[in-house]
């Protein structure tokens, strides 16, 4: 409970409480289109690069199976996702399909806001992470456009075009690969603009975030129960799930809730662009308001710090 | 020697930017003219409201070209994607400039005298 | 089947943005298409020269909303802001997207066969 | 009282764009929207990529001034630079606040009652 | 006089310069829209976070008689400004009211030039003076529509709404908010961003300032004396009441010097987009050369040093 | 050998390669206008601070040699391209001296980079470097407008204006003025903004850079071998040239090297634009192919390294 709290009152939740608070007063507050390119630019350049300095100091083999354990994670949970939103849900096979998309891939934010709460909380997670949210991004997409059977033109192979070269993953590779050639010494220089003040232009993200989940509040007041309680639902039982194999690859406590946040999450990047492609007649007005709208936020209050608390007890529990 | 062609405008999701893009210059245009808009219509919102805007292109094109264009658009996008389209017609200078040379352009217009119908 | 509509245009400083807006949707129009632009006019500066730009609104409407738009626009703000307004005729597939489903095309219109005079 | 006059729109690589805006303001026009646009064209490439845009110019003039700009741009610019311009008509209501004091709106725009193949 | 100099060759003024002598030697420089609202935000809403952090250590009892005494000032100012404006500067009723909104609200960036000022003099202002600027913007500009007698539409209420859920004085208070809720420990993972590089991004700003001070040039020199006379007066007289009640109200000269500034200058953002709503027939070329043409620049070369200087002079004569 | 790898494994020239990848590969990466713009803004600007801090602390005596060897290089470099274009290249008169123009100027990333490199080799150059930028960019650009004995309108004297008050040398001038005129206790305040992350924003504009130079590699297939060879000849030629002057006036192995690097690029921004308005009959697919497409990458590349090792040798040997 008091990490609850603990983790609401932060930079980083309260910057986007006010984006959304700046939408419901009706504030003129707007970020330029350009500056919000730019500054997500800058964060997915910065998660790589940071994650590629780690790892040049990481051994490989030291990331065989957390990698393995993310690839099969990211091809559960669409499939988890698709049968709870068909069934439970009640939504139709074309927009079950597109939502399990969002859930089998990643949201960068929130693993920021989880690596930043795992450190706050006196757990840091390891420094290869960037590396699992590269590897998480994909294969869930794939997955899910399969439930569909059905997609646009080029379908499933250019959604995964789109996905792998799409400026969200490309950065993250991009700079994974530039932090691992060049290690530590060399990526001294560049800190000071990519390492140093992350957080706070993560801030300024998180305002626009707000304003933009905001906008979907009347429609997730539309949604029906049942939509908001999956939206809930996914994330808290897919980072349980997440939380837990992180423990059993090995990963730190910390690291093991990362892993449960990122698991937990649902893509607002990348996946609604491919989905969009792919499967045209699902409603981005049903994918974007579990994403955004319920899901991110849900994570941001109250996912990370229970799967902060878990990791801690499983720690003790498990041998 | 002013000639009367066509201006084709076509708003688009900017996802599909690359797409609608091809298509023009596929069907005969010698070029296109692309704004970064922001737009609201009857299905409200686009797969990625943070990819924020839409595009909008306008094409000076001969009236053949024009409604070629227009077609493909309309069968291959209107009913999934928030796209919309219209025609004006227009004035120019240099009318062979927007003509690829494979066609030519009809005769009423290359004489610059277009009948009452086609003038604006 | 193409028919013709009106486009209206509508350049604004961007302080009346939402003011517009809401205008346009209040008074019949299914959306708008919006564009940031800069400008010189007769009035020269703006509120704030800082907020820089115009907006430009461009809608697809049928004439009678066209002008409904055009009047009250022209009667609130022509005399004390930055604004200005034009029309010019449209050509569309699907006329019906453009006119809100309580009022119909007129006839001439809907049949997609408009007179002479009426064509681009 | 609607009039009919004809809008301009000029197309031309950033560079020019302080040319071009004297231009349009040298012949008459009272005023300019300018929108920065990106372009594909026959010349392909713009002296610096990097300046990225092209620049739109619309201008609402009447006949006479619109030609006369579009005959100083044609002359200036197509040949050598990445150019284009087109002419439409154009209804708006004040017409005179389009018309420098010096000239005057030649009677038949100015009655609001064109003849029929100068109206839209 | 070494002070006025001193000031003079700061980077601040000297981008401010750098500027405007874009426009008279026709520079192609250009800052982009985007780019200047972006960096307008970064500056509202660190100034706001600054203020916070700084509150969050302050006894809330402190602050009452100074907020009361800079709500009196606001309700002062846009008073002597309208009459003069309207006497001395003969304009009519609804350009003096106009003009006198500005007078009554407050310049971020004089504000902050104040402050650094002041503390490159060794007389470094209390840190909660950011909630005093959040203070000032609002009652200022209300007093002045009164003056005004008509106003557009909504009228007042309407202005009242655009200035306050406008985004300079949401992103000051909401700044204000986040800085004072998470208190220092938590912001100083964004220190790195909303502190350290802040007077950098200001000499951007002021670069862009410059430019656009500098177009109206022209219109300041039709202006004619007596409105020049006035954007030089008023901010004086204002400043120098300003500074003596700082004193009076118990804040440290650089405090008092710093009031003194936020209340002789005049609003360039705010104040303009709200008058304008309310006062459309005021001439924007009337308020927007006042505040903006002279005052500001008045305030950055003279206003804030000889508030300085008068600021240290009362610390040796008041008891 | 081993300088050149270790040069070409730098977060600079990875974002380069990162950027042409991103063409290649067809993702939808993209660096928004003005965040480009604003970029530039920022690092023309910064140079020339840092440029007039380093100047505020050198006797001015010590410029005169320097700046006299670098107008002196200004003068001769567009000459050699000129001829060497005009007849081994065979281009005409007028894209012969459209392109001279680009060598006779300097590209400030160029600059950069060597200014990095050096540091790297443990070689740093003078702080008064930026200077130098400043002094060759003009005379080149005009010399060579000289040959193309045609040219539009206000011909070399408009493109002359168009030089000097471009955003790039009013940018680069003005830091220089304000840096110097603040020294460097002044400009402190602003150093964690301008100086701390200049590295890493040089990063994200390599990133653009890549990709518009990218699209130029199609344009170098079709350029024929001739120009593809005069586009490494002419900098390495020039490059040593300058090295070899630096060493002559009395300039750091570092600094030799950097004034190589200088001398040897080809201007891609301030270039362009002159030669735009001056002699738009000339080609820009030549002009830009060699300047960005051709010779960019081999100074970033070979030159940078070369420059260095050949200043290393020549200290032993020169007396
Ligand atoms: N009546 C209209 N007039 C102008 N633009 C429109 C209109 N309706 C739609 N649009 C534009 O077309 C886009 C897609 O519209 P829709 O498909 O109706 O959601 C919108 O975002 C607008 O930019
Ligand atoms: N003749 C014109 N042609 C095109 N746009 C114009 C014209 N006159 C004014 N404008 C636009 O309308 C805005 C307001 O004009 P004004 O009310 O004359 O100051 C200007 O900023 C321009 O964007
Ligand atoms: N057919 C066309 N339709 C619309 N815009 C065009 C067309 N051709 C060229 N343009 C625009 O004009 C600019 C210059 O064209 P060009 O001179 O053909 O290279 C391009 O960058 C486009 O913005
Ligand atoms: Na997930
Ligand atoms: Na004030
Ligand atoms: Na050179």
């Amino acid at each position: 409970m008091d990490l609850l709290l603990q983790n609401l009152v932060s930079p980083i939740v309260l910057a986007f409480l006010l984006g959304a608070l700046a939408r419901w007063v009706k504030s003129d507050l707007e970020i330029p289109d350009a500056i919000y390119q730019g500054i997500s630019i800058y964060l997915l350049f910065a998660i790589g690069l940071k994650g590629g300095i780690a790892m040049a100091e990481t051994p490989l083999d030291a990331l065989v199976l957390p990698v393995g354990a993310t690839i099969l994670l990211g091809v559960i949970t669409p499939i988890t996702a698709f049968f709870l939103l068909k069934s439970f849900a009640r939504l139709d096979r074309i927009n079950a399909s597109a939502a399990a998309a969002h859930y089998g891939s990643v949201s960068a934010v929130t693993f920021v806001a989880a690596i930043d709460a795992a450190k706050s909380a006196g757990l840091p997670a390891e420094g290869f992470m960037p590396a699992l949210v590269a590897v998480l991004e994909v294969p869930g997409i794939i997955v899910a456009l399969l439930f569909a059977r059905q997609s646009r033109g080029g379908g499933i192979k250019a959604a995964l075009h789109e996905l792998v070269v799409g400026k969200s993953i490309f950065l993250l590779l991009g700079g994974l690969a530039i932090g691992a050639l060049c290690g530590p010494t060399k990526m001294e220089s560049v800190t000071p603009f990519f390492i140093d003040p992350f957080k706070g232009v993560l801030c300024l993200f998180l305002l626009e975030l707000g304003m933009v989940a905001a906008k979907r509040v009347r429609d997730v007041r539309e949604a029906g129960w049942r939509l908001i309680v999956s939206g809930c639902l996914l994330p808290l039982f897919h980072g349980l799930l997440g939380t837990l194999v992180g423990h059993l690859v090995g990963l730190s406590p910390g690291g093991a809730a990362v892993l449960g946040a990122m698991v937990g999450s649902a893509s607002y990047i990348a996946a609604p662009a491919a989905v969009r492609m792919a499967l045209p007649k699902a409603s981005p007005g049903i994918y974007l308001t579990l994403s955004l709208g319920i899901t991110f936020p849900f994570n941001l209050g109250v996912g990370i710090p229970v799967f902060l608390a878990i990791s801690k007890t499983l720690e003790s529990v498990l041998p | 020697m002013k000639v009367t062609l066509c201006k084709l405008t076509v708003i688009s999701e900017s996802l599909l930017r690359e797409e609608i893009a091809e298509l023009i210059l596929r069907l005969g245009a010698t070029g296109y003219t692309m704004t970064r808009v922001e737009g609201r219509g009857s299905r409200g919102r686009r797969a990625s409201d943070f990819e924020g805007r839409n595009v909008k292109f306008e094409v000076i094109v001969s009236e053949e070209t024009a409604d070629a264009i227009l077609e493909e658009v309309a069968e291959r996008y209107f009913e999934d994607f928030a796209v919309i389209a219209w025609l004006t017609s227009a004035e120019v200078l240099r009318g062979n400039k927007f003509v690829k040379s494979s066609s030519a352009l009809p005769s009423g217009e290359a004489t610059g005298k277009p009948g009452p119908e086609s003038e604006v």
